[in-house]
């Protein structure tokens, strides 16, 4: 309770943000798009007490959001018919139990290692439990899933859920607990501990700790939040089908997860929110929204390891010293170069798409307003051009920014003794 | 979790609610096309796309709906995915959008029923209408039927009642075999299947049942082993995709001589896939062939089918296939007309019980359960000859001839529909 | 029943032998690497529409040996300019490195060749059934796949037994810290063993794409098998990979054929249950159905009790 | 005769058909410091993994107190009151050096799964790592990542997180290794310090430390003690001279 009271101010922000987002953004699309940020945040958050606090790489996380969101779908139904006397905001309570329990009984069969074992094991389950999802039409309802109208007569608050904003503050108030449970969570004995068992299994062993107890134990709590989201997604979309289950769901939060940095508590929500705006925006803008997708994917592999909010929390130093000023112009130049390059590569990514997808391949294209042929040389020549110039220029942006970075270290130093 | 961070989180957040905002127009009507873009269906999201594109543009130069406004198809992409349906139905709502056409997975189009349902009642000031061009599953002009769905396409009791006519008058079908994808989908075309055969033609033996799980088989030839041990003459399969070209492929293979009688035997890349294993064989009931305006000389659906070709096939890479996205898109156009606005309400009284002429005759939306009632062909495969058998399909040089025709009164099904009507 | 059964068997023989040609590159860039490549099947698929591609120009003789070596080449180039920078974060950085490849791989197919399905068919060289037993025909095109599996089969075993290469090779498996301290140039060896596997995917996509289907999905399609494949056979042995891979062919092919469901094998033994009630769904599902679920639980099982698989010389 | 801490009777490891341990016995008495010393290969390592459970013995019984430990898993072992540390650095390299002590206690504080208290909330639990870290004298490195500390002072904090559970037998693998002459005389100190009343097991190649520190001395030669004596004892007995190669005086 302390901590909370130190730490309200940070708290009292969030809520205000969820309060008044709404507000500001108030088309219906926005709203939607709010909501399942809401959801993807307690999603990724959960997969993230797994990979990056326990360490284990899970391929099969959808498998509890979907339980969960099946099970809430059947209470939501029963409640609707009046046999379950619990209101529909703790609905997706049920969600997180039903995560909860298939959690242990799974998390047990499959934290004995950890590493590469434990990663197929989980790719295991989830398609084992996807293939059956099929076979088993009562529970999951077939190719069709199951559905509900949320809307039911028992509900504590003076909403009956038949707008969408009404949604929205159930899932904001739900995320807002999640995430500070979550947050908390960390800071306890088995937090902890699931660090411990991360970073040194044969050490954990010799403190005292069972280490397949402590990773069952982490992932069945992970489970049971991926539950609540599960449940929250039921009651949002009123419909819930099979895929949500598979192997695509679970790509998709590994990498929300990864791209957001798994090194920091905070960097899942960063990519939950950029994720999922991303997968809801880009579609409507590109048919090649994947292929970025994939891109930005490998490339944070590549060069940012740590996530966006590793990115971020690696200038905490300079931006305590006041340094930061002396990274912008080097920054400013690199960023440029890499925009540059960019564009050089979406612009041939476009022309390709329009040549082999588009209705009309024959017909102009048009890339930022400018409207030209996908067949004509010159957007061939301009884009391989970009990517030229855009490459020599960041690979000098690149060593700036380093040269720029060791002076920063060197005023830290010499400025901190 | 520190301020600088919740900063930046706002930044994104505002800077994503910026971008998502968008513009209304109103001198066009706009349709959503909510089907799969990206992914593995695509493809077949993407020809649909384009068939209702063509169709709208052909619109649009007549002088458009009521005395002018046009007609604009705008593409969302579900990756056939029940959820993502959710979401960009109420994206197109957010954009002002009141007419939505889908067609791929019946699972799809359950989960927009009842959500189109949901929303009406919820937003009863503006309410959406539902055009379904290709997610055939009986109960949606059945116990699921709803006031705000229209179906263009024939029904899986429909096609499969088509089907078992024709194998009750070819006497030499005596063996028939069932396999189906292991979903609702299939499950119903076998349930339909078994039922008709045992009213229409007690004689003929069902001598297999087989379901498939649903994409996931690579080899079909275990179960074309499987088929050749029954004995059976005839395959019934409501197969679709890659399990339908992999069946023929693998029945090919290993030399198995019998009739395929298909709901999706034409469908996007099948020809392709299939080729030469289906002629003679492939027979598949469908509303409208390449080979259809030849066969029956209609110069004027001929252009049209060429003009398409022309344009927006890809040099008949993916030749037009929905005939039915022309009777879709033109009963749409007459009823905003006869309802004097694009109000979805007016719309769907408008397109109750509507008549429409069709260059094959003439059709009717069934107004107790929204079933278009359309006549219906059975074409198989044929070696494309520059006679009756004129085009051949995605560049195979192989085409479809007709073996029968199946006027609409007779494919007419009865319903169960009980339908809630909202105040006119 | 005999004809059900012979060529049940030779079907089982045909898709083993593919699912071993894709599994084999993997099982052996897995145990030296400990890369868990999702990019393999998206080699395989490189592989079909490079055949495909190269089939309409040189025809099918020459895309069968071209496309393989296309794609061995940027499998090593994948190893040397991603898997190696990204080396240094760790497995799992790697392992996310090759799932984001498979979704690259996957758009930019898409891109080139579009969303459709590549008319990609037998050659009219093998276009013929070879011998007709019964009434049932066995495709000179399947033998010819039986043949090329075998080939690679031996050519692989005769590799890693009888050169310096396979030895260091077979030394890795076993033994992965102890090669770089004899001195041999690790670096180089692996590239050369992910462009070997990643060739010999291509190699298995050329004829795969024809036997099956040359389209976007065919990766992900295929994927999963082949992890079980390796996991059941276990690390580091071909040989397991070999009886594994025929093993799953088998499970799958055979399955198709048990129209029974638990309440008829109970029924069986003399037990009847009332099939309704909430398990209904469970007694109703037939062993038919459960084939495209047996490798996985197969998996999952082999991987909790035996993890070092059937055949595997060490766990990882 | 003193109660036994440690009790092995007819121990053996093999390794395929490699025999490293055979038929070993070893008894260390409650609150004695005892070493181990022999050759390179006699098993002092092996027979440290055995005790601790690390590996399974091919044959024999280890008793602790009186209560059969032979082949438990680790983490029971280690709560029935045995503690080691291990002959390479074994830390929790990411986290604090508090944390790292922190964590050794948690189990022995009875705090073990928990994740309904907060750790920062628990007051005695904190304060009982603050002595700690004052008994390792590494107060003013808190707050440090352990994997940024100096070779010597992670071993510091390995012989801390050892203690911190407060196990009773203490099993320490060559706990000086790789330090410089001052450093060694420090980390001595701080072993004697630590294992004030406890019952000590060391493994340690530095013969100096070995004399400054162990009440008895046992001599480990291919897999079997040939000798356990005090000190004085064990630098004249014959034997012992001659499996360390009869050349250098001990």
């Amino acid at each position: 309770m302390k901590y909370l009271i130190r730490h309200l101010g940070i708290w009292a922000v969030a809520i205000a943000l969820c309060a008044i987002l709404p507000v500001i953004f108030s088309s219906d699309y926005a709203i939607s798009l709010l909501s399942q940020m809401g959801i993807a945040i307690i999603f990724s958050l959960s997969y993230n007490m797994i990979l990056g606090q326990g360490g284990m790489l899970s391929f099969g996380h959808a498998v509890y959001f979907g339980i969960g969101g099946f099970l809430a779908m059947h209470g939501i139904n029963l409640i609707a018919g009046g046999t379950l006397p619990i209101p529909l905001e703790l609905a997706p309570l049920i969600g997180g139990l039903g995560g909860l329990i298939v959690g242990i009984l799974f998390g047990w069969l499959s934290t004995e290692r950890s590493g590469t074992t434990f990663a197929l094991i989980s790719l295991g389950i989830g398609e084992l439990i996807a293939a059956s999802a099929l076979l088993l039409p009562g529970f999951f309802g077939g190719e069709e899933g199951v559905s509900t109208d949320r809307m039911v007569e028992n509900t504590i608050t003076p909403f009956d859920f038949g707008q969408q904003i009404e949604v929205y503050y159930l899932i904001a108030c739900w995320m807002l607990l999640c995430i500070v449970l979550m947050y908390l969570q960390t800071k306890t004995p088995l937090g902890r501990v699931a660090n411990a068992v991360r970073d040194n299994p044969e050490r954990a062993a010799f403190i005292g700790y069972n280490t397949r107890m402590v990773r069952t134990i982490q992932f069945a709590l992970a489970s049971f939040f991926s539950g609540i989201a599960g449940g929250l997604f039921a009651i949002n979309y009123e419909i819930i089908t099979a895929e949500m289950i598979g192997a695509i769901p679970s790509a998709n939060v590994l990498m929300m997860t990864y791209i957001g940095g798994i090194g920091h508590f905070f960097g899942p929500i960063i990519g939950a929110v950029l994720v999922t705006f991303m997968q809801l925006t880009l579609s409507g803008f590109t048919h090649a929204w994947q292929l970025y997708f994939g891109l930005l994917f490998v490339s944070m592999i590549l060069w940012a390891p740590t996530g966006l909010a590793g990115i971020i929390m690696n200038h905490e130093p300079a931006w305590k010293a006041g340094l930061m000023k002396k990274l912008i112009p080097s920054y400013t130049r690199a960023t440029l170069a890499a925009l540059v390059m960019f564009l050089g590569i979406m612009t041939l990514i476009e022309i390709n798409y329009h040549l082999s997808l588009s209705i009309h391949p024959k017909d102009p294209m048009s890339l930022f307003g400018i409207s030209f042929k996908a067949q004509s040389p010159a957007g061939w020549i301009i884009a391989i051009a970009l990517i030229a110039v855009g490459f020599f220029f960041f690979k000098r942006g690149k060593n700036e920014v380093k040269n720029s970075w060791m002076d920063v270290h060197q005023a830290i130093k010499t400025g901190g003794k | 979790m520190n301020t600088k961070v919740l900063k930046s989180l706002i930044g994104m957040v505002c800077f994503a609610m910026m971008a998502a905002a968008s513009a209304m127009a109103s001198d066009t009507v706009k349709i959503a096309y909510i089907d799969p873009l990206s992914g593995p269906f695509a493809a077949v999201g993407d020809s649909g796309y384009r068939h209702f594109q063509y169709n709208a543009e052909l619109i649009n130069a007549k002088g458009g709906v009521l005395g002018g406004k046009k007609l604009e198809i705008v593409a969302f992409d579900n990756k056939i995915s029940a959820k993502e349906s959710l979401i960009q139905l109420k994206n197109a709502i957010d954009q002002g959008i009141q007419i939505i056409i889908q067609g791929n997975g019946s699972s799809v189009a359950g989960a927009l029923i009842s959500a189109i349902e949901k929303h009406n009642n919820r937003n009863p000031d503006k309410p959406v209408v539902y055009l379904n061009f290709a997610a055939i599953d009986p109960a949606f002009t059945n116990e699921k039927c709803s006031f705000w769905h229209f179906r263009f396409d024939a029904s899986v009791d429909m096609k499969i009642a088509a089907i078992t006519d024709y194998i009750k008058e070819t006497p030499k079908i005596k063996k028939v075999y069932l396999i189906n994808q292991d979903y609702v989908f299939g499950h119903s075309v076998s349930s339909s299947a078994k039922a008709m055969l045992a009213e229409k033609c007690p004689k003929v033996e069902i001598v297999g049942d087989t379901f498939t799980p649903l994409g996931k088989v690579k080899d079909f030839s275990p179960y074309i082993a499987k088929i050749k041990a029954s004995g059976a003459d005839t395959i019934i399969t409501g197969n679709w995709g890659a399990d339908m070209s992999l069946l023929v492929k693998a029945g090919k293979d290993a030399g198995l001589n019998v009739r395929y009688l298909t709901l999706y035997g034409n469908g996007l890349g099948a020809p392709r896939a299939i080729a030469e294993a289906g002629i003679d064989k492939l027979v598949t009931v469908v509303e409208w062939h390449i080979n259809l305006s030849v066969e029956e000389n209609k110069p004027e659906d001929e252009k049209f089918f060429l003009d398409y070709q022309k344009k927006y096939s890809n040099d008949g890479e993916m030749p037009y296939y929905y005939g039915r996205a022309r009777t879709t898109m033109e009963m749409l156009a007459d009823a905003i007309n006869k309802a004097g606005t694009d109000n979805p309400r007016a719309i769907a009284f408008a397109l109750e019980g509507m008549e429409h002429d069709t260059p094959y005759g003439k059709v009717q939306m069934r107004s107790q359960d929204h079933q278009l009632i359309q006549p219906l062909y059975l074409a198989v495969y044929a070696k494309a000859d520059g006679g009756s058998v004129k085009y051949d399909s995605e560049n195979t040089g192989i085409g479809f001839k007709t073996i029968k025709r199946i006027e609409g009164e007779a494919t007419a099904m009865p319903t169960t529909c009980q339908m809630e009507r909202p105040e006119k | 029943m005999v004809e059900y059964l012979i060529f049940s068997v030779l079907n089982t023989l045909v898709l083993g032998m593919l699912l071993f040609m894709l599994s084999s590159g993997l099982t052996l860039i897995f145990s030296m690497m400990g890369v868990l490549n999702f990019a393999h099947a998206s080699f395989y698929m490189l592989g079909a529409y490079f055949g495909y591609q190269i089939t309409t120009v040189a025809g099918f003789w020459s895309a069968l040996i071209i496309s393989p070596l296309l794609v061995g080449i940027l499998g090593a180039a994948v190893e040397r300019y991603g898997l190696r920078t990204v080396h240094k974060y760790g497995h799992v950085a790697e392992l996310l490195f090759t799932l984001g490849l498979f979704f690259i791989i996957e758009e930019g197919v898409n891109l080139i060749w579009g969303r459709n399905a590549m008319p990609n068919f037998i050659p009219a060289s093998l276009d013929f059934p070879l011998f007709t037993l019964f009434n049932s025909e066995f495709s000179a095109f399947r033998a010819f796949m039986l043949l090329i599996s075998v080939a690679i089969f031996i050519g692989l075993y005769l590799v890693l037994t009888r050169t310096r290469i396979g030895l260091i090779i077979q030394a890795a498996l076993t033994h992965p810290e102890g090669v770089n301290a004899l001195g041999h140039n690790v670096p180089a060896v692996f590239m050369m063993v992910f462009g070997g596997g990643s060739a010999l995917a291509g190699l298995a996509g050329v004829i795969g794409g024809i036997f099956l289907i040359t389209e976007p999905s065919m990766a992900l399609t295929l994927g999963p098998i082949v992890f079980v494949v390796i996991v059941v056979g276990g690390m580091g042995s071909l040989t397991g990979a070999f009886v594994a891979s025929l093993l799953l062919a088998g499970l799958q092919t055979f399955a198709v054929g048990l129209e029974y469901s638990l309440v008829d094998l109970l029924g069986i033994i003399g037990v009847t249950v009332n099939a309704d009630g909430i398990l209904r769904d469970i007694w109703r599902i037939q062993l038919s159905h459960i084939g495209p679920i047996l490798p996985y639980l197969f998996m999952v099982l082999m991987l909790m009790f035996r993890p070092k698989g059937l055949l595997g010389k060490r766990e990882n | 005769m003193s109660a036994l801490a440690l009790k092995l009777r007819n121990v053996r490891k093999n390794f395929g058909s490699s025999s490293i341990i055979n038929g070993l016995n070893l008894d260390v008495i409650k609150g004695e410091r005892q070493a181990i010393i022999g050759p390179n290969g006699a098993g002092k390592s092996t027979l440290f993994n055995l005790i601790s459970g690390f590996y399974q013995v091919s044959g024999g019984t280890i008793e602790m107190n009186g209560h059969n430990i032979t082949n438990l898993a680790t983490f029971r072992i280690n709560r029935s009151g045995l503690s080691r540390s291990f002959q390479v650095t074994n830390i929790f390299p990411q986290m604090t050096v508090f944390e790292n002590i922190r964590c050794g206690l948690l189990w022995s504080m009875g705090y073990k799964y928990s994740f309904w208290h907060l750790c920062n909330q628990v007051r005695h639990l904190n304060e009982k790592a603050e002595e700690i870290l004052e008994r390792i004298r590494m107060t003013q490195r808190r707050d440090l990542p352990a994997g940024l500390l100096a070779y010597a002072e992670q071993r510091a904090l390995e012989i801390g997180i050892t203690i911190a559970g407060d196990a009773e037998v203490i099993l320490l693998d060559e706990p000086t290794a790789g330090m410089s002459m001052s450093e060694t005389e420090r980390a001595v100190e701080l072993i004697r310090d630590v294992t004030e009343n406890k019952t000590l097991l060391v493994v340690e190649h530095d013969m100096s430390v070995v004399f400054d520190l162990a009440d008895r001395i046992s001599v480990l030669v291919y897999g079997e003690i040939i000798a356990t004596d005090l000190p004085e004892k064990i630098r004249q007995n014959q034997e012992v001279q001659e499996a360390y190669l009869g050349k250098e005086t001990l």
